[in-house]
């Protein structure tokens, strides 16, 4: 049959008409949603609110990690040193204190600075002039590493410290730093369980929106196959459209989180500044902003793929 | 082309459109498809076009036992046919240029090809004007031939045609049979399955007629004798 | 026409057949959902995360505000008496300040317990031994009602308390205060702005995914609406499916919250006792969970509506 | 019953679908709606059953001018309509018998009352075995009496059919247009759109004929002139 031949020839026309088709289709899906610009304009709203919900989180745990920080400084050993200790062995102790691994900073509190401070603060100033000699002994205040992960270590510094010769007693406010440890125990496990809520709620949202939006181009769907398109072909443009939809809900997720961090920046600087840290509240990062819209590209194109492809098989012949 | 092998189709429902069925159309051979409403027209068409698959018998498209065609297949079974559907089945969310240049888009065609053969196929049934319209603001009729361009654009060996005239006029009516005879006299096979009796008869073409699912006239038999 | 007089007759069926139709509608639309059950479930789940988040979140602000009474407790003004007032002078002081209205408790250190307590706490024993007789003051520590929105009444109490003539100095731990005031400032807007997020969400996914699923069935609106069915006749069952979406949606919220506050139950108690507060997570009231299911099933409705009205404009004769 | 008075309707996108259309169609008639395909038929019955509004002219249904009736009243005049399709418009998702109860429903019929109805609709176009079937399942021409049985269930006093036979044989399209003169027999006005010219003619009713939207042929003026 010579025209069946005419028709292969026409059919096998050079590799690139392949790639022409894909890049119509690309547009071609864009076209169709910006036919429909408030139901498109929805559907991406509702995605883009989902992510924008655990990536702000994202970014104030970030955040609550650098804020932990702050607090740690708050958290410090004194350590009382015997009487007999002079200045200069205190201050030789405090050099070879400055090389421990968990220690980040030390300071000294010379006696005399210690009693007109204690003068001044605590209110017994008239009594202790009453005293001929200062009853204080020097004291340096030791700053630890805290390693979040492993609260053990601190206690371990403590006593560490404490079997020091020069060290008469070794102290830390543990009130506060038990505290700091129930807090930050409850703001994870607080962070990490809406982490999965909102996981969960990203990808049934986005899925189920999706999968809706495909439903209404069932009919569609039956007939292009009717037609003799091959599953790759019909499912082609809904990829496109997924990633469409996970493009644009990924970059107003973006803007969304950036948004979000600055109504908090503010409040958050205030904080700082009373811990005297140079904290600074940050939104994502250029690369963990790419990872966002990577992932909600990939997220709108897995969840077409799942929902025509359940349409498809709906249609097989039996 | 088309044998038909002791086939039945049972529904799933329970309910036997299709009982025993024989009979063979050969390559370039053009025959009508009668029965009452309800006999299993459609069913057949669809057994051949892979819609549905037979509950017992053998089919043979082409020599090829579409019991043997997976799924995955079965697309390019159907390019090779041209099929008009009772119902239409058409996009009503692209225009009609966009309907007919389908089945030359799936194949793969080149741009400026599509057009000349979209163009051609929608002059034949008389709708040229009506290209860049919406199916929706479409006649019957016209909704009808659409379909029925879209079935003829990509020129296949195969056509099948499920009730195509039952929307048109007489006088159009026998313009589209005229159509697909000049279409069988290229060498297309072609199968039709109508319930216009007189149009049928003026054609003077083979008639298979179905009851009840069941085969009850055979003018193909005829046909065969004589070509062997 | 006597045909259509018994027509008339037969329509004009006693008015209980209209409230049959109703529940037959009430029924049949949940008959309806429960044939596509997985999709069914998809766009309750939908619902019940984007209502079960904000629930939590006001949970947690809930017990938020309990936590902070907590905390306000840490927050104590030490009145350090003159070393002339007696301990009975102390005391009918106390039973004074007991009357206050910006203040919560008070409680006397007499100045034996406050020196054996520093002296075992404060690591100078040896010292203060050597003192001859008690430097200390009699102290009473008072814990002020604090009141959120106004941090400066707590300064305004100081001072008032700093000019009693018993007063030698009031003192507050204010850096501790400010930081509290800071972090909740913090707390609030966070949560503030998740709310406000999370409400947005739960609109725009209940309003979308009720939209989307009408819009599947726009083709029964128009055919319905084409053989002389009124809006209202139309909207019934869309309105019914909102209400079971909004009626399952909302329960599974309530039940999501429960096990979410469950989980967070553990790590709180544990901070409650640090601040030997008997203060205890809770859920939701049943009051509140009657609200958030209300809410829910007005949502759907709403959407429901919403949706359908939109679909019925669009197919008016022109 | 029907008066149409130089009624024209252009469709959005600018073309003229009836031009100038009068006629007057009196109560208890039966007439069928002629034309080529795009003529005009379908639109004409829409603009009856308020499907689409008139762009010029009056057209008054049992007296009342259609251009005064608003939107909101719009469900009652079609209430008092019983319409067949040209595309069917069945409701996929529930079964024949539903289908076919819809208008009962719909005008708040009692339950016992709605089946008794539904099932003699149903034995009148052949298709009671198919009552619980989901009308996916039936043939082009089941589904097609379906919507006829639909139309009449509730037995309207003006009944309107676009190609109500696109779909039947020959045999069963004559069982539904006598059915439809029983109807008439008892009252009922009935316009049939039809392109089966030999069965019309062998109907002996009145015939109104469309061209390019323009009426080209008349009989009811006769009919007019007879009851005068
Ligand atoms: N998907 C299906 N499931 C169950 N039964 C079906 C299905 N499709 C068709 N049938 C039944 O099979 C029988 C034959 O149907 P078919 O569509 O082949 O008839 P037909 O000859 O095309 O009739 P028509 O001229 O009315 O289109 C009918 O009784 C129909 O109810
Ligand atoms: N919604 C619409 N918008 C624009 N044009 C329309 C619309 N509906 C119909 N038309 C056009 O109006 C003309 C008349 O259409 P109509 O459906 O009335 O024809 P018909 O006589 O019923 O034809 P058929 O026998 O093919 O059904 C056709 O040319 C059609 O393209
Ligand atoms: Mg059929
Ligand atoms: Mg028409």
């Amino acid at each position: 049959m010579s025209r069946s031949e005419a028709n292969r020839q026409a059919r096998n026309a050079p590799f690139k008409a392949y790639w022409i088709h894909h890049l119509r289709t690309l547009i071609a899906s864009l076209g169709m949603l910006s036919r429909h610009p408030l139901s498109s304009f929805m559907t991406t709203a509702v995605i883009a609110i989902a992510l924008a919900l655990p990536t702000t989180m994202y970014a104030a745990l970030n955040n609550l990690s650098q804020v932990s920080i702050g607090w740690d400084n708050s958290a410090q050993i004194s350590l009382f040193l015997r009487p007999e200790i002079t200045e200069k062995q205190a201050r030789a102790l405090m050099a070879k204190l400055k090389l421990y691994d968990d220690i980040d900073s030390v300071k000294l509190i010379p006696k005399d600075l210690a009693l007109r401070e204690f003068q001044k603060t605590s209110g017994f100033g008239e009594a202790l002039e009453q005293l001929g000699k200062n009853p204080l002994p020097h004291v340096i205040e030791v700053k630890p590493v805290i390693d979040q992960s492993r609260p053990d270590k601190i206690n371990h510094l403590i006593k560490q410290l404490g079997q020091l010769k020069q060290v008469d007693l070794a102290q830390l406010d543990l009130q506060w730093v038990k505290r700091l440890y129930a807090m930050l125990e409850i703001a994870h496990k607080g962070i990490w369980m809406i982490s999965i809520l909102l996981g969960l709620a990203v990808l049934l949202v986005v899925g189920n929106t999706i999968r809706l939006d495909i439903q209404n181009r069932q009919e569609e769907i039956k007939v292009i196959k009717l037609i003799g398109a091959t599953n790759a072909f019909i499912r082609r443009p809904f990829l496109y459209t997924g990633f469409w939809y996970g493009l644009s809900g990924g970059l107003l997720a973006w803007i969304l989180s950036a948004f979000s961090v600055g109504l908090l920046a503010d409040s958050v600087d205030r904080l700082a500044l009373l811990y005297t840290s140079d904290f600074q509240l940050s939104g994502l990062s250029f690369a963990e902003a790419m990872t966002l819209i990577g992932f909600s590209c990939f997220l709108g194109l897995a969840g077409s793929w799942l929902a025509v492809s359940r349409q498809l098989n709906d249609i097989e012949p039996s | 082309m088309i044998r038909f092998d002791n086939v039945s189709k049972r529904y799933p429902g329970g309910h036997e459109a299709l009982t025993n069925v024989s009979f063979h159309l050969p390559r370039g051979q053009m025959a009508y498809l009668t029965g009452h409403s309800g006999a299993g027209k459609s069913t057949l068409l669809k057994l051949i076009a892979l819609i549905e698959r037979p509950t017992r018998g053998n089919l043979l498209l082409d020599g090829v036992n579409l019991s043997q065609v997976s799924n995955h297949k079965v697309p390019y079974v159907r390019r090779n046919i041209g099929i008009i559907f009772q119902n239409h089945h058409l996009l009503y969310d692209r225009s009609v240029f966009d309907n007919v240049a389908m089945p030359l888009i799936i194949a793969g065609y080149q741009h400026r090809e599509i057009g000349k053969r979209v163009r051609a196929a929608l002059d034949q049934v008389g709708l040229l004007s009506k290209e860049k319209c919406e199916p929706i603001t479409l006649s019957g009729g016209e909704q009808q031939r659409v379909g029925i361009a879209r079935a003829i654009v990509h020129k296949p060996p195969l056509l099948l045609a499920d009730e195509p005239t039952g929307n048109l006029d007489p006088e159009l009516s026998r313009d589209i049979m005229q159509l697909f005879e000049r279409f069988n006299q290229v060498g297309v096979t072609v199968l039709i399955a109508s319930h216009d009796l007189d149009l049928i008869q003026q054609m003077g073409k083979p008639v298979i007629s179905l009851s009840q699912g069941m085969l009850v006239h055979n003018d193909l038999q005829e046909v065969a004798d004589v070509t062997l």
